[in-house]
């Protein structure tokens, strides 16, 4: 196995085998999004409780997972750049950080928004709430150290530590928010942990988050894809790929 | 091999280094205990003279100076030894870097750490809290800024030599505190309310214990990073 | 057996740009090798290179056929005496220099005192880094070669803010390293005079 | 079709959130895709000058 993911954390391999993999990812992707967002909006029943406005779940939901799922990716490659130097991490790295902070972003946002008709405040100290905003901070502190940084293996080998400080201290704050938010409001249950979810309102659920993980595989490679072609700029293989493209244009 | 290299022997000589050189330059030194002092009296102001409505927000209050006071003096821990490159002398003398990192820490503590505490009793009396809970409150002071410390001087070693350092430090650490600010916070409320806050304070003493064992890790790769 | 310093078409990255290209150059007791080249021509990347500090984006530094990279004892073999010296501004020559050695896990050599006083800073022992002349500072820095015996020396600009009598109390210094089979790499601008014969390295 | 619109009186808080999040997101697939070809272009000027 590990032959295998060495042979395509070269940058050439790994730009070549993402270009194969775009076109087929895009179309699975539009396909789910659509299906997904038909689920949510129309063939999911509306909640008991919360009536309509249950249906911001599909979308802030997802989004909060992204934001966790891509900080776990980012702790991944931090790994593979400190121990292993593979330079295709150190380009992950900063690829994938602000698509981790955009989804943060979005999380914080349909979660203000969800809670308006639920509670009637925009913004509610609820303990996932804040995890999530406390992880918006170390998204924006790994993003800050990486721009602050000229040299790029250094820079990324900084951030790298960073992010694994960060992955550490996740469940800490989690729990500490947890611990903080029974306290001063006594256990209720916490108003986020979505009810036991009838069957057909769950399918739309997996299925948006599986866009969701299809959508940031998408832009990530992009992202990856321009980052090797400028950091191999001086390589052959690079003013090939350049010249063809020259042709197409 | 050179005279007595005890690991202890090491930490005890780098430590007693930075304490020395800090103090030559004392200017540095009462920069964290005025902005301690500073912040701490401003509230009064903002919120009431009133004494009850002070003591209930004591606790929190104090914590939240320490957190800022002790973040200002991360910007120089590490700036005047790259700059000189005694942080390069310093690695290229075979020291094995996770005691440079925990001396750094231990240096810091000391001198900022140690008068913040010893400055919190004056200030918290006169906030109003009682002799019981300023022990609390004592007690999870020194934990919490031990903490503080190792985390701050971690971040410190990945953003020395940066523009603004300075101010990216205070910005990248400060979510590290969190979980010590509440623990903190909720060990002095509980124990004006009169109960003993146990749970709070085996946590902030579980957090000082992962701190010490991972952040010097963080810190001499950091520093390793920084001098490539 | 005869100490040996291999380099091995090491290529450097600094700042996403490749200073050092291909360099391989291997060295034995009682080589000297006058390292030259303008301003930002890597000289002190190559030589921060051979101290194990930054890590080669390609090849590698070989002593005694081990990779430096792997061998952490690497650094207890090297003395590297940079342009920025490495001395504490608040501390006075004394302090730094008996702190160095207190926690260095180097071979020692002679003591501080002895040292400082070849470098002729004897009555400037007490007095703060910072109060000392360029000069003084360079001596007190260059005082670190005299504390510990290392086989490999490696010098970025040792002479500059020199004057002559310093010049040559350094360039005596190096000569008796030579003589005792030692290998030293000087990155300087000046021409300098040694005993052994020098081998120019352009970058 | 109007009451599919009115989402069971929270049209405002369901349609602003499914627009934030996938206007974000469509914003973001257009930046990296405007990004891609400014790299491109700059890596073309690159290249351009070095064969001169």
């Amino acid at each position: 196995m590990f032959k295998f993911l060495y042979h395509y954390s070269s940058l050439r391999n790994f730009y070549f085998f993402s270009e194969k993999l775009l076109p087929f990812l895009l179309i699975t992707f539009v396909c789910l999004v659509t299906y997904s967002i038909y689920g949510a909006l129309i063939s999911a029943p509306a909640d008991y409780q919360q009536g309509d406005s249950f249906r911001i779940i599909y979308v802030h939901v997802p989004s909060a997972w992204m934001s966790l799922l891509i900080y776990m990716v980012m702790g991944l490659s931090s790994v593979s750049v400190l121990v292993w130097k593979i330079k295709l991490a150190e380009i992950t790295l900063s690829a994938v950080a602000p698509i981790g902070a955009v989804f943060t972003l979005i999380a914080l946002v349909t979660g203000s928004i969800w809670g308006k008709p639920m509670w009637g405040t925009w913004w509610e100290w609820d303990a996932r709430l804040t995890s999530e905003l406390v992880l918006l901070f170390l998204y924006l502190g790994v993003i800050a150290l990486l721009n602050a940084i000229d040299d790029r293996r250094t820079g990324a080998r900084s951030a790298s530590i960073l992010c694994l400080i960060g992955i550490v201290n996740i469940p800490i704050v989690h729990y500490s928010v947890e611990w903080w938010n029974t306290l001063h409001q006594g256990p209720t249950v916490s108003k986020f942990s979505s009810p036991s979810i009838h069957i057909d309102m769950l399918i739309p659920l997996l299925t948006m988050t599986v866009a969701f993980m299809l959508y940031c595989l998408i832009i990530s490679l992009y992202r990856i894809r321009t980052m090797i072609l400028v950091y191999d700029k001086d390589s052959q293989w690079v003013k090939n790929v350049i010249t063809d493209n020259r042709e197409q244009i | 091999m050179s005279t007595d290299t005890t690991t202890w022997n090491t930490l005890f000589i780098l430590v007693r280094r930075d304490v020395l050189k800090t103090w030559r330059e004392s200017a540095d030194l009462l920069y964290p205990i005025m902005f301690f002092v500073l912040v701490t009296i401003l509230f009064p102001f903002a919120l009431s003279p009133e004494i009850l409505v002070l003591k209930s927000f004591a606790g929190g209050l104090l914590w939240i100076a320490t957190l800022l006071a002790m973040s200002i003096s991360l910007e120089n821990l590490f700036k005047t030894d790259y700059s000189t490159g005694a942080l390069e002398v310093i690695v290229l003398s075979g020291v094995p870097l996770l005691l440079v990192g925990l001396a750094k820490a231990i240096a810091n503590w000391v001198l900022s750490g140690l008068p913040i505490i010893i400055l919190a009793i004056p200030l918290a009396l006169s906030l109003g809290i009682d002799a019981f809970s300023l022990s609390i409150l004592l007690l999870s002071l020194t934990l919490g800024s031990a903490t503080i410390s190792l985390i701050g001087t971690a971040i410190g070693a990945l953003s020395v030599g940066l523009r603004s350092s300075g101010m990216l430090v205070i910005v990248l650490a400060l979510p590290f505190y969190i979980p010590l600010l509440i623990f903190g916070a909720v060990a002095t409320s509980n124990s004006q309310a009169g109960v003993i806050p146990e749970a709070e304070l085996y946590f902030l003493a579980g957090l000082l214990a992962l701190a010490v064992t991972l952040t010097p890790w963080a810190t001499a790769s950091a520093i390793r990073t920084r001098l490539s | 057996m005869r100490n040996s310093l291999e380099i091995r078409n090491l290529s450097v990255e600094r700042s996403n740009r490749e200073i050092i290209k291909d360099l391989s150059l291997s060295l034995t007791e009682g080589n000297l090798v006058h390292l030259k080249g303008a301003n930002g021509s890597g000289k002190t990347t190559f030589l921060r290179a051979l101290a194990g500090l930054i890590n080669p984006s390609q090849g590698g530094i070989f002593w005694n056929e081990s990779n430096i990279s792997e061998n952490i004892f690497f650094q207890s073999i090297l003395n590297y005496v940079s342009h920025n010296l490495g001395l504490a501004d608040e501390l006075t020559a004394l302090e730094n220099l008996s702190f160095l050695r207190s926690i260095s896990r180097k071979t020692p050599n002679k003591t501080v005192e002895a040292s400082l006083d070849i470098m002729n800073l004897k009555n400037f022992q007490d007095c703060r880094i910072a109060l000392l002349s360029a000069g003084q500072k360079q001596r007190a820095s260059l005082a670190q070669l005299l504390m510990f015996n290392c086989p490999l020396w490696l010098l970025d600009e040792p002479f500059n803010s020199l004057d002559a009598e310093s010049c040559g109390v350094v360039e005596s210094l190096i000569d008796d390293h030579m003589s005792n089979g030692g290998i030293a790499i000087v990155a300087s601008h000046q021409k300098f005079q040694s005993s052994t014969a020098q081998h120019v390295v352009e970058l | 079709m109007t009451e599919f619109l009115s989402m069971g009186g929270y049209a405002g808080y369901v349609w602003s959130s499914y627009t934030i999040t996938f206007g974000i997101m469509t914003l973001l697939y257009v930046h990296t895709k405007r990004k891609e070809g400014k790299y491109l272009r700059w890596l073309r000027r690159h290249l351009a000058s070095l064969e001169k």
